[in-house]
C-alpha cells in the first residue's frame, strides 16, 4: 500500500546519521523531525536564522519571534543558536549542514528539480531552495509519485523551470526509494505492499529495476 | 552621537516617490511594524523594496502592495501574500525573484564594499540567465552583484541611543545585513535604552551601521502560521 | 552532540606535517595558547599556517617558527616579530602577505562556500599581481579566492558542549571565520558549560562550525604594548 | 618652527567633524584622539575589532582581551561595540567610517601612497592600510616631510612599494598642510613660523603655491 506523507517522513528519517545537521523543507519534509531513529542525535537547521530546532510550542506558549523558515512558531533545543540570514546561508551554502529535505513538484533522472514556479501560475519564489540544492552535498527529496492527474514527477527531463540541476541523489516517494546516478533512477526499495510494476507504470523516467526489489522496513 | 528621533515621521523623513527601500523581516516575523504604518499614511509611491517576503495581504510589507505604493519588489519568496501574486501575474508589479541566500549575501555584499561574488545558487536556472558563469573547484558558479538601498528600515529588539541594536530570535533574519547596506538605516526597537546599557560583546549590529534609532509604539507582531502541540 | 574533548592532544590529533591550518587571534590576543604549546610538543613540520599575525619571538605562532615548524605563513602583519621578518628575507620561510580586510573575508569566504569576490583593497600594488582587475562603479577591484584549512584552531571565551562560542571583546577577532573556514575546526575555551547555559540570541560562533572543544588549562595573555595613564 | 608630533595630531584634529567615525592607524595618527575639538563627538574604531574606543587605561587596569590595532592596551566607552575582523572590515570598505588617518614613507602627488614595505630591508606586512586606503573616501596622511637622509617624502612619484594608488586627498606634516588633486601637492597651510621657501625646498613634487599661505592656527 502506498505510503501517505508520516510514512514519506519515516522512510527518510532511517537515512539521518548520529551527529549531523540537518535542514527540512516545508511540507513533508518537516514531518521527518518527528521519526528520528533511537539512539542517533541531529540538529536541525532552519535557513531563517536557527539551530537546535525543537518541536512545536505547547498551545499558548508561541513566541511571534521564533519560527522556522515556513513561518510555523516553534521552540528550540538546549544548546540552540539564533543567527541572521547570511550567516544561515553561509552555513548551507559553505556545507556544514549534512543533509537537505526538500519537496519537489518534478525530478529528472539527471537529478534535476522544479520546486517553484508554474509559468503564468503559481509562483511562490523559490525561497533558500535554490541556495539548498545547488550547496548541499546529500539531498534527498520527498514528493509524491505522481500529480492530481495521474501524470508521473519522475522524468526523463524536467518541463518546470529548474530549482538545481544535478543535484539530487535520492528520491522518496509514496511508492519507492530511488538514487539517482548516471542519468537513471536506480529502485531501491518499494513501499509494503507496492508491486513493482506499479512504480515502473508510475515513472516517467528511465528506471533501472533489480531482480529483487526489497520492501521499506518501517517498523 | 545620539541618533534618537521621536517618531516614525522623523525617522522616515527624506523618503520620497521613486526610492529603493530595504525592509527586514521574514514573513511578519521582526518587521518593522510601525515604520511600515508610517509609510502607508506618507503615501510614498513607485517604491523599489527590497524584502524576503511582501507580508500577507493585510499586514507587513502587503499593506504597500495593496495601495499601489510598490512599483518593483526584490524578494526570494511571496507565498503568503494574494495580492502580490495577482499583481505580478497580471504585469503590474515588477517583481525580481531571488534565492535566499544569495540576497542575504547581496545585502551584505552592499554593507561591505563587496561589488561582486560567486555563488552556486541559481546556477542552470532562470536566476542565471545573463549572469557570467565561472567553475571553481570543479562546480559552475555565477556572479552576483551587491545590492544597496536608500534607505534601509529595520526592526530590532533592543537598541541605544547610539544606534547599537540586538534581535530577539529568529527575528534577526535579514535586518543585520540590510542595516549595513542603506545609505541611511533606520531602526525602530522595542526597548530604547542609554548609551552603556548594552553590553558591547552583545551588540549584533554596531551603531555605525545606523543613523536614526526609534521606539516602536506598539507591536502587534502577527504570527503567520500558528503551530502548537496540546498541553498533556 | 557532545563534542568536548579532555585536551589539547585529543582535539589536535589527526594533524599532520603539510598541513594547512588557520590559528586565530590578532598579535597575542585571543589565540590558542593551549594548542600552540601542543602544535610545539607534536612536532609537527612543513605547516602552512593562516593566521592575521606570527607572534612573537618567543609567545604565540612564535613558537612554531622558532622551531622551523612552519614552511608558509599566510599574514597581514608581522612586524613584531624578527625571527620570523628574518626567515622571510633569508628566504626560509615563505611568506604570503595579504591585505588584513582581505584576508578576513577570505576567510569568511571559504566557510560560506563563496569561491571568489571583488575587493578594491590592494589594486595597484603587488597584491594585485596576476589577478583579474574590473571595474564597479567607477572603481577598479581585484578578484580574491576564499581560503579554507584542514584545520581550524580558535580560541573562545565560553563555550558549551554542543560547540557555540562566545568571544570577549577584542579576542573575538579572526576567531569567527576561522571557525567557519576549517575543514575540522577545535576551540579551546577558558570556560566550558553544558548545552542550554548560553543565551541562543548571544552565541558567536553556532555550533555547527565547532568539532572539537575543550577547555585550556592555562591562559597567560601576554599583552604586547603594554600602554596606561596613571592614576590620579 | 616645523611642528613636532602632537603638533601634526592637533592639526589634524581640526579636521574632524561632529558624528564622524574615524580610524586612526599607528603612531602619529593615535595621538588625533587626544586633541578632539569641543562640542563635537566622534567615535574612533580599530580594525582588530572594536568601536568606541576609549582613553588608555589605568596602570594596573589593562585587560589583555581588550587592545586596539597597534597592539596597545585600550579602554572603551558607553555605546562601545565589539565585532569580528570581518565587520570590522565591512565598516571600512563599505564606507561607514568617514575618516581614516594613516602615517607614510611617502606619498606622491597623485595620492599614490607608500608605507609597508622596504624592498629587501623591512616587511612589516599591510596590516589593514591597504583596505583603508582603497576604501576610505576621506584620508589624511600624517607624516614627516622628509626622510632621516634629509629626503623628501612628498614626491612626484613613489619609489617603495605602493599602499594604494591615486588615494591620499589631505597631507599633513611638520611643516605643511596640503591637498593632493589634479596630479598635484597644493599648499594650504604652513606651520607656525615655518617659511614658504622651506616647504617648497624639502617638497620632490610639484607643489602649487598661492599668493599668500597662511600659518596653522593650533590654539
Amino acid at each position: 500500500m502506498a505510503l501517505d506523507k508520516n510514512g514519506i517522513a519515516k522512510r527518510i528519517a532511517q537515512e539521518l546519521q548520529d551527529g549531523w545537521y540537518v535542514n527540512l523543507g516545508i511540507g513533508i519534509p518537516t514531518l521527518v523531525a518527528n521519526y528520528i531513529p533511537e539512539g542517533i542525535e541531529v540538529e536541525f537547521q532552519s535557513e531563517n536564522g536557527v539551530l537546535g530546532m525543537g518541536p512545536f510550542p505547547f498551545d499558548g506558549e508561541e513566541d511571534p519571534d521564533l519560527i522556522n523558515a515556513g513561518k510555523q512558531t516553534i521552540t528550540t533545543r538546549d544548546g540552540a543558536s539564533f543567527f541572521d540570514s547570511a550567516t544561515s546561508f553561509a552555513m548551507i551554502r559553505g556545507q556544514h549542514v549534512q543533509l537537505t529535505v526538500l519537496g519537489a513538484m518534478e525530478v529528472s533522472q539527471n537529478g534535476d528539480i522544479a520546486n517553484w514556479k508554474i509559468p503564468g501560475k503559481m509562483v511562490k519564489g523559490m525561497g533558500g531552495a535554490m541556495d539548498l540544492v545547488a550547496s548541499a552535498e546529500n539531498i534527498i527529496v520527498a514528493m509524491m509519485h505522481s500529480n492530481k492527474a495521474g501524470e508521473s514527477k519522475i522524468l526523463k527531463a524536467c518541463t518546470l523551470p529548474l530549482t538545481g540541476v544535478g543535484c539530487v541523489k535520492k528520491v522518496v516517494t509514496e511508492l519507492a526509494v530511488m538514487e539517482i546516478k548516471e542519468g537513471k533512477f536506480y529502485l531501491l526499495e518499494r513501499a509494503p505492499g507496492v508491486s513493482v510494476d506499479e512504480i515502473i507504470a508510475k515513472t516517467e523516467g528511465d528506471l533501472v529495476v533489480p531482480d529483487i526489489v526489497p520492501e521499506m522496513n518501517l517498523n | 552621537m545620539n541618533k534618537v528621533v521621536k517618531n516614525p515621521a522623523l525617522a522616515l523623513a527624506g523618503i520620497t516617490d521613486g526610492m529603493t527601500l530595504m525592509v527586514g523581516g521574514f514573513g511578519l516575523c521582526g518587521i518593522p511594524e510601525n515604520s511600515i504604518a508610517q509609510l502607508v499614511q506618507m503615501g510614498v509611491k513607485n517604491l523599489t523594496c527590497i524584502s524576503n517576503n511582501a507580508g500577507v495581504d493585510d499586514f507587513g510589507l502587503g499593506l504597500l502592495l495593496q495601495g499601489k505604493q510598490v512599483k518593483k519588489m526584490i524578494s526570494s519568496y511571496v507565498g503568503e501574500n494574494d495580492e502580490f501574486e495577482r499583481q505580478m501575474l497580471s504585469g503590474e508589479l515588477e517583481v525580481d525573484l531571488i534565492p535566499q541566500g544569495s540576497l542575504a549575501e547581496r545585502c551584505r555584499a552592499g554593507g561591505a564594499g563587496i561589488p561582486a561574488f560567486f555563488t552556486p545558487a541559481g546556477y542552470g536556472t532562470e536566476v542565471a540567465e545573463g549572469k557570467e558563469v565561472r567553475m571553481f573547484n570543479g562546480k559552475p558558479h555565477i556572479l552576483e552583484s551587491a545590492l544597496t538601498a536608500d534607505y534601509a528600515i529595520v526592526k530590532a529588539w533592543k537598541g541605544d541611543t547610539e544606534g547599537n541594536l540586538i534581535y530577539k530570535a529568529t527575528a534577526r533574519n535579514f535586518n543585520p545585513m540590510m542595516a549595513m547596506a542603506g545609505k541611511i538605516t533606520i531602526a525602530e526597537v522595542e526597548e530604547l535604552v542609554p548609551a552603556g546599557t548594552l553590553d558591547p560583546n552583545q551588540i549584533h549590529t554596531p551603531g555605525i551601521f545606523v543613523q536614526r534609532i526609534f521606539k516602536g509604539e506598539k507591536f502587534e507582531k502577527r504570527i503567520e502560521q500558528r503551530t502548537v502541540r496540546p498541553k498533556n
